[in-house]
C-alpha cells in the first residue's frame, strides 16, 4: 500500500516541481519541458493512486485516463514546440516578447 | 405561453404600431437609397409624414370619444413593451408629427446639393419614430426604451456634418446622455424592485409604498429627474445643447422644438403626474425643489442668452430657459399650473421652431451666423423676418401670440397655488427675453445693411428658396393662430385642459 | 520477514528519489541538450515505476510515446534552433539588447491570489529571467500547495475499489478480455475518438504553422541503411503483435502505433521517401483514417438502432480489431510526420 | 427527415457533424468553403432540432454506447447547454459565412482554417453535451490546442508570440483541471457529474479539487488577473478567428466553470465554497472596470474590441455573489442572457473589424476615414454590436442588463449595481469613441479597398441578431427552464437511467 | 332683409368691423401688386370707425372664441373715443400723404389703427391688453427711428408686464376681465390695483414721472407721424383710467394721495413746459401736464357718494373734446410752416384748438361734479392756465418759427376762451370758479411771457433730474 502513498507523493513532487520551472525558466523550450513533467506528475498521481484497488487488477480507467492523457501530452508538445520555431524563425528569439501594443 | 401580440386585441390596437411604423419603414428604405435619388427619398419622406398626421389625428378624434388605443409585446417576465394612446401622449404625438412633416420639408430645402442625405433622412424618420415611441409609452420601462433610441438617433444628426468640432459636440452630447441613461435606467429597475410594476397610472403608482420606502422614493424620483433633465436641459445637466449648435439648422429645429428637448420635458410630465402623482410628489417634498431648479433654469438660461452673439447659441440658451417653463407648470401643484406647462409644450415647440427656421434661413441664403452680422436684414428678407418677430413676440409672451397664453396660465396657476415667486420669475424671464431678443429686431428692421452680404446666394424674385420660406411662415402663422384663437375646440389649450380635466383631477 | 516486505519499500523509496532528482536536473541544468536528454532519462524511470504499479499498459505507452516520440520530437526541435542559433550568431554579433523582461511571464494561476510575478533581470546562465530573490519567494509560495496537494493524497492513499468490479462485470460484453482496452475502446470510445481528434489535430496545427521543410537527401551513412533495412520490418511485425495482443492483454492501438511511428522515423532518417505521387490524398487518408473508421463505426451502428457507439451484442470484437488497426495506422503516420516537421 | 429524430440523434450529429466536416476539408482542401457552409447549416439545423426536443420532451440524457454513467460517458443537454449550443450555431454560420470571403487572397491561411475551426466547433458542442468530467478535459485540450493553432494562423510575429502564450496558458489551464478530475475521482470514485453531485461533501479533496479546477478554468477565461493573454492573442488573430475567440472560447470555459458550481460546489458548506462567489464577484468588478479603461486607452480598434472583451467577461462573474436566496434565478438568467448577447455582438464587432481592415489597410481608430459613409453596413454592424456591448435598450444586453440590475436591487448589493452601470457608461465612452472617428474625416484621404458583400451582410445579420434578442426573451425562458439547471444541481436529471445500472455498483462501498 | 334689419346686424357687428377693416387692407398690403392702390386706401380705412362711432347702436358682442373668450362694445364712454379717434387717424393719413407710399410704413400705420380703435371698442381688459399691445408695438415701428424710441420701448415692455400682473390679480381676485359690467367693483380697494393700474396705464398716458419718451419724440426730426402719439396717449392711457378710477369707490386716504401727487407731477410738468426749447417739447409736456390733470380729477372725483352710472357720460363727452382740442394742436405742430403761409390761418387753428381746450377743462368740472372749492382742484387749473398761455405765447425759439406778434391778441382770445367756458358750462357757479381760474393764469402767463423767455432752456425729456443740472445751467449761463 505504501508504494502507492510513495509515487502518489513523487506525482505531487513533480506537479510541483514542473510548475516551478514553467514560471521561472523564460526559454520555451525547457517551459515545454516544464509541461511535460507536470503532466506526468498528474499522471502518476491519477493512476497511481488506481493501484489502491483491492486484488491484483489495478482499477483500468484511471489507466485509460492517463493513456489518453499521455497521447494528447504528446500532441500538445508536438504543437507546442512547432510554434516555437515558428517563432523562432518570425522573431528570432526564443522567448515569450512583451508584445504590448507597441506598433 | 408563446408570446404574441394577442389576437383578442381590439382593432385599434394597430393604430399606435401603425403610428410608429410610419417613419420607422420610410427610415430604413431611405437607408439604402442611392444619394442622387432624390424624388423618391422626396417622396418617401412626404408620405410617411402625412400618413403619420392622419393617422395621429384619427386618433385624436378617436380619443376626445374616449377610444381605448393598446398594444404590448412581452418583452420580459412581467413586464411588455405597451403602447397606450392617452390624452397627454396625444399632446406630443400631435405637436411631433405636425412639425416633422413641416421640418422634413425644411430639411429638403435645406440640404439641397449637400452630402449624406439618405443618411441624415434616415435617421431623422428613426428619430422621430423614437420621439412618438416615447409619446405613446405606456410604461416607464418602453419611455425608457424609446427614450435611450432617441439618443442612438439623434447622435449622428448631432455629427452629421462630420467635421472636429462637430465629433467633439457629439461627444458631450454622449457624455451627457449616456450617463444620464444609466441613471434612468437605475432608477427605474429599483422602483421596480420595490413597487413591482411600471404601468403608467393617473394618480401614479407608487401610492402604496410611501410610507415603507419614504427615503428611497425619493432617491428615485432624483435619479429619474436627473436621468431626464438632461434632455429637458436642466442648468447644472444642460450644456451639451449650445454645443449641438454645430448640427445643421433642421437638426437644432428637430432637437429643440420637437424631439430631444420635449422629450426631456414629457419624461418630467410623466415622471411626476402618472409614475409619482402629483400628490404623492408633493407629500415626498420633491416638487419644490424641482420649481426651484425650473425657476433658476429659466434665469440662468435668459441671462446666458443675453451674452451669445452667435444667432443659434442664443436661441439655444432661450430654449434652454423656456422648458423650463414646462417643468415650472408641472412643479407648481395646481390644475391650471398644469395647463399651462403641458400648452406651453405646444406652443414653445412652434415659436422656437419658427425662430431657428428663420436662423437657418439667414445661415443658408445670407451666410448670416452671427447676431451683429443681422443690420437691416429686414430689408433683404422680409417675410423671414416677419416670421422671427412674430417668433420673438410669442417668446417675450406678448398677448396675440400663443406664448402669452401658457406665460397666463403658469401666472394664474401659480396664484392659485398661493405662491407668489413664479410671477416674479415669469416677469423676469419676460423682461430678459425682451432684452435679448428685440435688439436683434431693432438690428434688424432699423439698421442700414452691410455693403454685400457674407455669403449670398439669389433666390431670384423671392428673397428665400420657397422650401425654406413656407414652413417658417407656417409655423409662425401657427404660433400667431394659437395665440390669437387658443379657446377654440381642438386647440392646444383646449386638449391641455382636456388632460387636466381628465387625466388629474377626478371631481 | 519484516526484512523482506521492506525491500519493495525501499525499491520503491529510491524509484521516486532518481525521479524527482532527475526532474529537478532536466529542469535546471543550463545546458539544453543535457536537459532534453535527462529528460528522456526521466520518462524512462517513470516507464519502470508504471510496471511497479501494476500498470502495464501505461508503461508500454509512456517509454514509447513519453520517451520515445517526446524525446525525439525534442531533440529535432533542439537540433533545428541550434543550427538557427548558430545563422544568427556568425551573421551578426548577438545583440544583447537589455532584454525590458518578460513582465506577466505567466501569472501565478493558483487562486490563492500571489501576486502577478513580473520579472525583470538580464538573462542569467540557466536562461531564468528571475532575480534569485523572487526566486526564493516563488519556492516558498509553492511550499503551500506542494503541502496542500500531500496532504490531499494522504488522504485518498487508503485503499477504495474504485470502478474495478464495474467493468470486470461488463467485460465479457465489452467484445475484449483486457480490462484497460475494453474502457479504451468501449466503454469511454468516446474519449479514444476525441483523443485520435487531437492528435490529428496537433498535426493540422504543426503543418499550418511551417511550410514544408527542404527534404535535401542528406548522403546516407551505409551503417544506419542497412540497419533500418534490418529493423523496420522487423518493428512493424512488433506493431502488428501489439494491436492484436490487446485484446487479451496490455497492449492496443497507441503503443502498437507509437512503434509504427518509430519505424517511418527511422526510414526517414536514413532518407526513405514517401513517392511524390502517395503525398496528396491518400497520405491524408491514410492520417484520417483511424478518426474516420470509428467515426462511421459509431454512427453506422446508431442505424441499427443502437444509442451512439454501442456496438450490437455481436459485433462488438470485429468492430473494435477494425477500429484498433485503422487508429494504428494513422497514429503511426502522423507520428511520423509529426517529426517531420512542414508538409510534404 | 423520414422519421422524426429523437434528442440522442441530434446530439450524436452535433458532435459528430462538424468533425467528421473537418476530416472531409483537411481531405479535400478545394471544397473547403462549400463543406464549412453545408457543416454549419446542418449544424444548426441539429441545433434546433435538439431545442424542440428539449422543450418537447424535458431534458435529455444519453449514454453513449449504452454503458451508463459511472463507467461509459453520458451526454446531457439541458437548457442551459441548448441555449449555449444556439449561440455558437449561431455565430458559427456567421463567422462561416464570413471566412470564404476574408481568406479568399491567402488561400493557404484557408486551406488550415476550415479543418482547425470545424474541430473547435466539436469541441465547443461536444464541452456543452458532456457530462463526464474527463470527457470534458479533453474537450477543453481540444478547444486550446485548435484556438491557439487557428491564433498563430496569419504567422505574424504578434500573432505568433500571442499564440504561444495563449497555448502555454491553456495548456497550464487544463493540466490544473485535470489535476481537479483526478483528486475527484479518487475522492468520490466517478466522474460523472450526477452521481458527483450526490456523493460530494465538504473536505479537503473538495476544496483541493474546486481550488485547482476553478483555478484552471479561470486562467481559461481570462478572468481579470488571468486576463493578460486574451488581448494580444484576439487582437492579432485574423477577424474570424478573432470572433470566434471572443465569442465562444471564452463562453466554454465559463459554461465549463458555471456548470461545475451549480452541479458539485454550489450545495457545499464550508469556508471556500460561500468565499468563493464573493471573490469571483469582486473579480469581476475589476475585470469590468480594467477591461473597460483599457479599451478606452487603446489606439487600434481590435485591441479594443479585445479589452471589451475582458470588461465583458467580468459581468458574467458578477452573478455568482448574487446568487442569494431570492433571486438567484434572475441573477443566473441574467447572465446567461449577457453571455448570448455578447457572443452574436462581439462576433459582430470583431467581423466589422475585420471589414475595415480590408477596406483601409490599418484599423489605427484616429484614422477611420469617414468609414460612415463610405462603409455603411459594416459600421452599422459595429454600432449595433456595441449597442448591445452598452446594453442600451433595443438590444438583448439591455435584457442581461436589466435583470442583473434587478438581482441586485433585489438584494440591496449597490455595489455591484454601480458597477454594471460604470460598466456600461464605460462601454459607451469606448464604443461612442469609434464611432465618433467614423464620421470625421483624416487629413489625407484614403482610398478604400472594395470589402465583399459577404463580409459586410454576415456581420450585419450577427448584430442584428443581437439587437433581436432584445424582443425575443420571452421565447427563451421556457427553453431556460428545460431540466431546471439552476434550481438544483443536476442530481435529479435522469436519475432513473442510472437506477438499474447502479445496482451493481451499490454492492461497492 | 330690410334695410332695417341690416342696419341692425351691421350695428350688432360694428364693433368687430371697426376693428377689422385696418387689418383686412393690412392683409390685403401682403400682394405687392395691390401696394400702389392700398396705400392710396389707407387713411380711409378709419372711415367705418367714425360712422360706427356717431351711428352704430350701443351693442356688446361676445367672441368666446377669440383669446381666452372675449368681447367688443360700443358704450357711452367708449364711442366719444372712438369718434374722436377716428377723425384724428383720417387726418394723420391725409397729412402722411407720401410717407404711406411704402409697404412697410403703411402696414404699420394699419396695425396702430386697428389697434387704437380695438381699443375703444374693447369689451373686457384682455382685449385692451391685445389691442394696446398691437398698437403700441406698430407705433415703434413708425417712429423707432426717434430718439426717445428706446426709452417708449422700455416703458412699454413694463407697462404691459404690470399690466399683465393686474390681469392676473384681477382674475384671482374674482373681479374679472369684463368692462362692460360693473367698473365700479373694479379695484375693490386695494392699494396693489391701484397702483398697478395708475402705473400700468400710466406710461402709455405718459403721466409725469412717466413721461420721458414723449416730448423726446416729439421735437424729434421726422416727427410727421408725431401727431399720431397723443391719440394713442389718450385712448391707451386714459380711457382705462376712467373706466377702472372713474365710478370706482377709491380709499378715502388713497384719493387723496394719489390727487396730491398727480398735482405735484403736473406742476412739475407745467414748469418744465415753460423752460422747453422748441414748440413740440412745449406739447409734449402739455400732453402730459394734461394726463396729470385727469388723474387729479378722477382720484378727487370719487370722495364723496357713488357716482350715478349716468352722468359720468355725458361729461365725458366734452372731456374727449378738450382732448381732441390740443391734439389738434399738436397737428399743427408738424414741421415748421413755411413763413409765408404764416397766415393768420395758422393763428385761427391754434386758438381754436386752445379755446376747445379750455372748454374741456372747465366741462369736466361739472362732469364729475366737483366741489369747485377744493384747494387740489383750483390749482390744478392755475398750473394748466399758464401752459395755456405759453401755448398763446408762441414765442418759443428753437424751433425757428417765432411768430412775431404783440400779446394783445392772444389776451383777447384767453378772454374770449373764458366766456365761451363760462356760457357753455351748465351749473353756473361751479364752472365759473374755474373759468375764473383759468382765465388769471393764462393772463398772467401772457403777460411774464418776455420775462419767462429770458429763463435758461432745458433739454426734452429730462426727468426730475432737472434740479441737479439747473444751478450749473444758471451758473454757467
Amino acid at each position: 500500500m505504501t508504494s502507492v502513498l510513495v509515487f502518489a507523493l513523487a506525482g505531487v513532487g513533480l506537479i510541483v516541481l514542473g510548475f516551478y520551472a514553467l514560471l521561472v525558466q523564460r526559454h520555451l523550450l525547457r517551459k515545454v519541458l516544464a509541461f511535460n513533467v507536470i503532466s506526468s506528475g498528474i499522471f502518476l498521481l491519477l493512476a497511481g493512486l488506481a493501484r489502491r484497488a483491492p486484488g491484483a487488477e489495478p482499477d483500468p480507467v484511471p489507466q485509460a485516463m492517463v493513456l489518453t492523457g499521455i497521447v494528447v501530452a504528446v500532441a500538445a508538445t508536438a504543437l507546442a514546440l512547432a510554434m516555437i520555431q515558428a517563432l523562432r524563425a518570425a522573431t528570432g528569439r526564443t522567448w515569450l516578447g512583451d508584445d504590448g501594443d507597441e506598433e | 405561453m408563446t408570446p404574441t401580440i394577442e389576437a383578442t386585441m381590439p382593432a385599434n390596437a394597430w393604430l399606435p404600431l401603425l403610428v410608429l411604423a410610419s417613419s420607422l419603414l420610410p427610415g430604413l428604405v431611405i437607408f439604402f437609397l442611392a444619394e442622387r435619388r432624390y424624388w423618391t427619398r422626396t417622396l418617401l419622406n412626404l408620405t410617411g409624414a402625412l400618413i403619420k398626421l392622419a393617422l395621429v389625428s384619427a386618433m385624436l378624434w378617436g380619443v376626445f370619444h374616449q377610444q381605448q388605443y393598446e398594444a404590448n409585446l412581452p418583452l420580459l417576465p412581467g413586464l411588455d413593451l405597451v403602447l397606450r394612446v392617452r390624452p397627454l401622449s396625444l399632446l406630443f404625438l400631435v405637436l411631433s408629427a405636425g412639425l416633422w412633416l413641416l421640418t422634413t420639408l425644411y430639411a429638403i430645402g435645406y440640404l439641397e446639393d449637400s452630402p449624406n442625405r439618405s443618411r441624415f433622412f434616415g435617421f431623422f424618420s428613426l428619430c422621430v419614430t423614437a420621439t412618438v415611441g416615447v409619446a405613446m409609452a405606456g410604461n416607464l420601462l418602453t419611455f425608457l426604451l424609446f427614450f435611450e433610441l432617441l439618443t442612438l438617433t439623434t447622435y449622428p444628426l448631432v455629427v452629421h456634418r462630420g467635421t472636429e468640432e462637430a465629433r467633439r459636440a457629439g461627444q458631450v452630447y454622449l457624455a451627457h446622455t449616456v450617463i444620464a441613461g444609466a441613471l434612468l435606467l437605475a432608477g427605474t429597475v429599483w422602483l421596480y424592485t420595490l413597487v413591482g410594476t411600471l404601468t403608467f397610472a393617473t394618480r401614479g403608482f407608487v401610492a402604496d409604498a410611501v410610507d415603507s420606502h419614504r427615503w428611497s422614493l425619493v432617491a428615485i424620483f432624483v435619479l429619474l429627474i436627473i436621468g431626464v433633465g438632461v434632455k429637458a436641459a436642466l442648468v447644472p445637466l444642460h450644456s451639451w445643447l449650445p454645443r449641438a449648435m454645430v448640427a445643421p439648422a433642421p437638426v437644432s429645429a428637430l432637437l429643440h422644438a420637437v424631439a430631444v428637448v420635449k422629450a426631456g420635458a414629457f419624461g418630467i410630465v410623466l415622471i411626476v403626474y402618472d409614475v409619482f402623482g402629483v400628490e404623492v410628489a408633493a407629500e415626498l417634498g420633491v416638487t419644490g425643489p424641482l420649481a426651484l431648479v425650473a425657476a433658476f433654469t429659466i434665469l440662468y438660461g435668459s441671462t446666458r442668452a443675453l451674452f451669445q452673439d452667435d444667432l443659434k447659441r442664443r436661441l439655444a440658451f432661450s430654449t434652454v430657459s423656456q422648458v423650463s417653463y414646462i417643468v415650472l407648470g408641472v412643479a407648481i401643484v395646481g390644475p391650471l399650473a398644469t395647463v399651462g406647462g403641458l400648452v406651453h409644450l405646444v406652443h414653445q415647440g412652434v415659436m422656437k421652431i419658427t425662430l431657428f427656421f428663420c436662423a437657418g434661413n439667414l445661415a443658408e441664403t445670407l451666410g448670416i451666423h452671427k447676431v451683429s452680422e443681422m443690420n437691416g436684414v429686414g430689408q433683404r428678407m422680409p417675410w423671414t423676418m416677419v416670421a422671427f418677430t412674430i417668433g420673438v413676440f410669442g417668446m417675450i409672451g406678448l398677448p396675440p401670440m400663443a406664448g402669452f397664453i401658457s406665460k397666463w396660465y403658469l401666472g394664474l396657476g401659480g396664484l392659485e397655488a398661493g405662491v407668489h415667486w413664479p410671477l416674479f420669475v415669469l416677469a423676469g424671464s419676460s423682461l430678459l427675453n425682451a432684452a435679448y431678443f428685440l435688439p436683434i429686431l431693432y438690428r434688424a428692421w432699423f439698421r442700414e445693411p452691410p455693403a454685400a452680404w457674407p455669403e449670398e446666394r439669389d433666390f431670384g424674385a423671392q428673397e428665400t428658396a420657397w422650401l425654406l420660406l413656407l414652413p417658417t411662415l407656417i409655423t409662425a402663422a401657427l404660433s400667431l393662430l394659437m395665440g390669437l384663437f387658443a379657446s377654440m375646440p381642438f386647440t392646444p389649450l383646449e386638449w391641455a385642459r382636456l388632460i387636466a380635466e381628465r387625466e388629474f383631477y377626478r371631481p | 520477514m519484516a526484512s523482506l516486505n521492506l525491500l519493495p519499500l525501499a525499491i520503491d523509496l529510491v524509484l521516486a528519489l532518481t525521479l524527482l532528482w532527475l526532474a529537478w536536473r532536466a529542469l535546471s541544468s543550463p545546458d539544453l541538450f543535457r536537459a532534453v536528454v535527462l529528460f528522456i532519462a526521466l520518462g524512462l524511470v517513470l516507464g519502470l515505476v508504471w510496471v511497479r504499479l501494476d500498470a502495464v499498459d501505461i508503461a508500454l505507452a509512456e517509454i514509447a510515446l513519453g520517451a520515445g516520440v517526446t524525446g525525439a520530437l525534442l531533440l529535432a526541435a533542439l537540433a533545428k534552433l541550434q543550427s538557427a542559433e548558430a545563422e544568427t550568431a556568425d551573421a551578426s554579433t548577438e545583440q544583447e539588447g537589455d532584454w525590458q523582461g518578460c513582465s506577466q511571464a505567466l501569472a501565478e494561476p493558483d487562486a490563492k491570489s500571489k501576486p502577478t510575478l513580473t520579472a525583470s533581470a538580464t538573462m542569467d546562465a540557466t536562461g531564468s529571467a528571475m532575480p534569485i530573490a523572487l526566486r526564493i519567494l516563488l519556492a516558498l509560495l509553492l511550499l503551500v500547495p506542494l503541502a496542500g496537494l500531500g496532504w490531499v493524497v494522504w488522504q485518498l492513499w487508503l485503499p477504495a475499489p474504485g470502478l474495478t468490479d464495474l467493468v470486470a462485470a461488463r467485460l465479457e460484453a465489452s467484445g475484449v478480455a483486457h480490462p484497460v482496452t475494453a474502457v479504451l475502446l468501449n466503454f469511454r470510445g468516446y474519449d479514444t475518438l476525441l483523443e485520435l481528434a487531437v492528435l490529428l489535430l496537433a498535426l493540422l496545427g504543426v503543418w499550418s504553422l511551417s511550410s514544408a521543410p527542404h527534404l535535401g537527401d542528406e548522403e546516407q551513412e551505409p551503417a544506419l541503411a542497412a540497419l533500418s533495412r534490418l529493423l523496420a520490418p522487423l518493428m512493424i511485425l512488433v506493431a502488428a503483435y501489439l494491436v492484436w495482443v490487446g485484446a487479451h492483454a496490455p497492449g492496443g492501438a497507441f503503443q502498437a502505433g507509437s512503434v509504427l511511428g518509430a519505424a517511418g522515423v527511422l526510414l526517414r532518417l536514413s532518407g526513405w521517401r514517401v513517392p511524390p505521387r502517395a503525398t496528396g490524398w491518400p497520405l491524408r487518408l491514410v492520417l484520417v483514417l483511424g478518426v474516420v473508421v470509428f467515426a462511421c463505426m459509431g454512427l453506422v451502428v446508431m442505424a441499427f438502432g443502437q444509442p451512439l457507439l454501442g456496438y450490437p451484442p455481436g459485433w462488438a470484437k470485429p468492430a473494435l480489431l477494425a477500429i484498433e488497426l485503422a487508429a494504428t495506422l494513422s497514429i503511426g503516420a502522423i507520428l511520423a510526420a509529426l517529426f517531420i516537421g512542414g508538409r510534404p | 427527415m423520414p422519421m422524426p429524430l429523437s434528442g440522442a440523434e441530434w446530439a450524436a450529429a452535433l458532435v459528430f457533424v462538424p468533425l467528421l466536416a473537418a476530416l472531409a476539408c483537411f481531405l479535400v482542401p478545394r471544397a473547403a468553403n462549400w463543406l464549412g457552409l453545408l457543416a454549419a447549416t446542418l449544424i444548426l439545423f441539429a441545433t434546433l432540432g435538439l431545442v424542440r426536443g428539449l422543450l418537447g420532451d424535458g431534458p435529455l440524457r444519453v449514454a453513449v454506447g449504452a454503458w451508463a454513467a459511472p463507467l461509459g460517458i453520458d451526454l446531457v443537454a439541458d437548457g442551459l447547454s441548448a441555449v449555449l449550443l444556439l449561440m455558437t450555431a449561431l455565430v458559427g454560420l456567421g463567422v462561416s459565412a464570413f471566412a470564404p470571403a476574408y481568406f479568399a487572397e491567402h488561400s493557404e491561411q484557408r486551406r488550415w482554417f476550415w479543418p482547425l475551426w470545424l474541430l473547435l466547433w466539436t469541441a465547443l458542442n461536444g464541452l456543452y453535451l458532456a457530462a463526464d468530467l474527463f470527457n470534458l478535459y479533453v474537450m477543453l485540450e481540444l478547444l486550446g490546442l485548435s484556438a491557439a493553432a487557428l491564433t498563430a494562423l496569419s504567422g505574424s510575429a504578434t500573432a505568433l508570440n500571442a499564440a504561444m502564450r495563449y497555448l502555454f496558458v491553456s495548456l497550464l489551464g487544463s493540466a490544473a483541471y485535470l489535476l481537479g478530475v483526478a483528486l475527484l475521482y479518487h475522492g468520490y470514485g466517478t466522474v460523472d457529474m450526477v452521481l458527483l453531485g450526490e456523493r460530494l461533501e465538504a473536505g479537503a479533496v473538495a476544496s483541493a479539487a474546486l481550488l485547482a479546477m476553478v483555478a484552471g478554468l479561470l486562467l481559461k477565461t481570462a478572468l481579470w488577473p488571468f486576463h493578460f493573454w486574451l488581448a494580444p492573442a484576439h487582437g492579432s488573430a485574423p477577424a474570424p478567428v478573432s470572433a470566434l475567440l471572443s465569442a465562444l472560447v471564452i463562453k466554454a470555459s465559463f459554461y465549463l466553470l458555471l456548470r461545475l458550481w451549480l452541479a458539485l460546489f454550489s450545495g457545499l458548506a464550508g469556508l471556500l465554497p460561500t468565499l468563493l462567489p464573493e471573490l469571483l464577484g469582486l473579480l469581476g468588478a475589476a475585470a469590468i472596470l480594467w477591461g473597460s479603461v483599457q479599451a478606452l486607452r487603446q489606439r487600434r480598434l481590435k485591441l479594443l474590441i479585445a479589452y471589451s472583451t475582458v470588461a465583458q467577461v467580468g459581468y458574467l462573474f458578477l452573478a455568482f455573489p448574487l446568487t442569494g436566496v431570492q433571486a438567484g434565478e434572475i441573477a443566473w438568467r441574467a447572465v446567461l442572457y449577457l453571455a448570448l448577447a455578447h457572443g452574436l455582438a462581439k462576433a459582430a464587432m470583431f467581423l466589422s473589424a475585420g471589414g475595415l481592415l480590408r477596406f483601409a489597410g490599418h484599423d489605427r481608430i484616429a484614422d477611420l476615414d469617414r468609414a460612415a459613409q463610405r462603409l455603411p453596413l459594416t459600421l452599422t454592424a459595429f454600432v449595433l454590436g456595441g449597442v448591445s456591448i452598452m446594453g442600451l435598450p433595443p438590444s438583448g444586453g439591455f435584457i442581461g442588463k436589466w435583470l442583473l440590475l434587478e438581482a441586485a436591487f433585489t438584494q440591496g448589493r449597490w455595489g455591484l449595481a454601480l458597477v454594471v452601470l460604470v460598466g456600461g457608461i464605460l462601454a459607451a465612452g469606448y464604443v461612442f469613441k469609434v464611432i465618433g472617428y467614423a464620421f470625421t474625416a483624416t487629413k489625407i484621404a484614403q482610398e478604400g479597398e472594395a470589402v465583399p458583400l459577404a463580409m459586410q451582410w454576415s456581420a450585419l445579420l450577427l448584430a442584428f441578431g443581437a439587437i433581436l434578442l432584445g424582443f425575443a426573451a420571452p421565447w427563451f425562458w421556457p427553453l431556460l427552464e428545460v431540466g431546471a439547471p439552476f434550481a438544483a444541481p443536476l442530481a435529479e436529471i435522469g436519475t432513473e437511467a442510472i437506477a438499474e445500472v447502479g445496482a451493481v455498483s451499490e454492492a461497492a462501498p | 332683409m330690410s334695410a332695417a334689419s341690416l342696419l341692425a346686424t351691421l350695428g350688432q357687428w360694428a364693433p368687430l368691423l371697426v376693428v377689422v377693416t385696418p387689418l383686412l387692407l393690412a392683409g390685403l398690403l401682403t400682394l405687392p401688386r395691390l401696394v400702389g392702390r392700398i396705400s392710396v386706401l389707407a387713411p380711409w380705412a378709419g372711415l367705418p370707425a367714425l360712422l360706427a362711432g356717431l351711428g352704430a347702436p350701443e351693442t356688446e358682442l361676445l367672441l368666446p372664441g377669440l383669446m381666452l373668450g372675449s368681447s367688443l362694445m360700443i358704450d357711452a364712454i367708449g364711442r366719444p373715443f372712438l369718434v374722436l379717434l377716428a377723425l384724428l387717424w383720417l387726418v394723420a393719413g391725409w397729412l402722411a400723404g407720401e410717407r404711406l407710399r411704402c409697404r412697410g410704413p403703411a402696414l404699420l400705420f394699419l396695425l396702430a389703427m386697428s389697434g387704437s380703435f380695438g381699443l375703444a371698442v374693447a369689451g373686457n381688459l384682455m382685449v385692451f391688453l391685445l389691442a394696446s399691445t398691437v398698437g403700441a408695438y406698430a407705433l415703434y415701428g413708425l417712429a423707432a427711428r426717434q430718439p426717445g424710441a428706446r426709452a417708449f420701448l422700455v416703458l412699454l415692455v413694463l407697462s404691459d408686464l404690470l399690466l399683465f400682473e393686474l390681469l392676473l390679480l384681477l382674475v384671482k381676485g374674482g373681479i374679472g376681465l369684463s368692462l362692460a359690467t360693473a367698473p365700479s367693483a373694479a379695484l375693490g380697494g386695494s392699494a396693489i390695483l391701484l397702483l398697478l393700474t395708475v402705473l400700468g396705464f400710466g406710461a402709455k398716458a405718459a403721466v409725469f414721472g412717466l413721461h420721458a419718451w414723449l416730448p423726446r419724440m416729439l421735437s424729434g426730426p421726422a416727427a410727421e407721424f408725431g401727431q399720431i402719439l397723443p391719440g394713442f396717449v389718450f385712448a391707451a392711457g386714459l380711457l382705462p383710467w376712467v373706466r377702472l378710477l372713474a365710478t370706482g369707490e377709491p380709499p378715502g386716504s388713497g384719493a387723496m394721495i394719489l390727487a396730491w401727487v398727480a398735482l405735484a407731477g403736473l406742476g412739475l410738468a407745467v414748469m418744465l413746459g415753460t423752460l422747453q426749447g422748441s414748440r413740440r417739447a412745449l406739447l409734449g409736456y402739455s400732453i402730459s401736464a394734461l394726463s396729470g390733470f385727469w388723474l387729479v380729477l378722477l382720484s378727487v372725483a370719487g370722495g364723496d357718494e357713488a357716482m350715478p352710472h349716468g352722468t359720468v357720460d355725458a361729461s365725458v363727452a366734452t372731456m374727449a373734446l378738450g382732448q381732441a382740442g390740443l391734439a389738434l394742436a399738436s397737428l399743427l405742430a408738424r414741421g415748421a410752416p413755411s413763413p409765408a403761409r404764416q397766415s393768420w390761418l395758422d393763428w385761427s387753428i391754434n386758438g381754436f384748438a386752445v379755446l376747445l381746450l379750455a372748454d374741456a377743462l372747465v366741462a369736466m368740472l361739472g362732469a364729475f361734479s366737483v366741489d369747485a372749492r377744493m384747494p387740489v382742484v383750483i390749482s390744478a387749473y392755475l398750473l394748466f392756465g399758464v401752459l395755456i398761455g405759453q401755448l398763446l405765447w408762441n414765442r418759443q425759439q428753437g424751433d425757428g418759427a417765432a411768430l412775431a406778434f404783440s400779446p394783445r391778441l392772444p389776451l383777447l382770445l384767453v378772454l374770449s376762451a373764458a366766456l365761451w367756458a363760462i356760457l357753455m358750462a351748465d351749473p353756473l357757479a361751479v364752472a365759473s370758479v374755474a373759468a375764473l381760474a383759468l382765465f388769471i393764469s393764462a393772463a398772467t402767463s401772457l403777460l411774464l411771457a418776455p420775462l419767462l423767455a429770458r429763463l435758461p432752456r432745458v433739454p426734452p425729456g429730462d426727468l426730475l433730474l432737472t434740479a441737479v443740472r439747473l444751478p450749473r445751467l444758471l451758473g454757467g449761463r
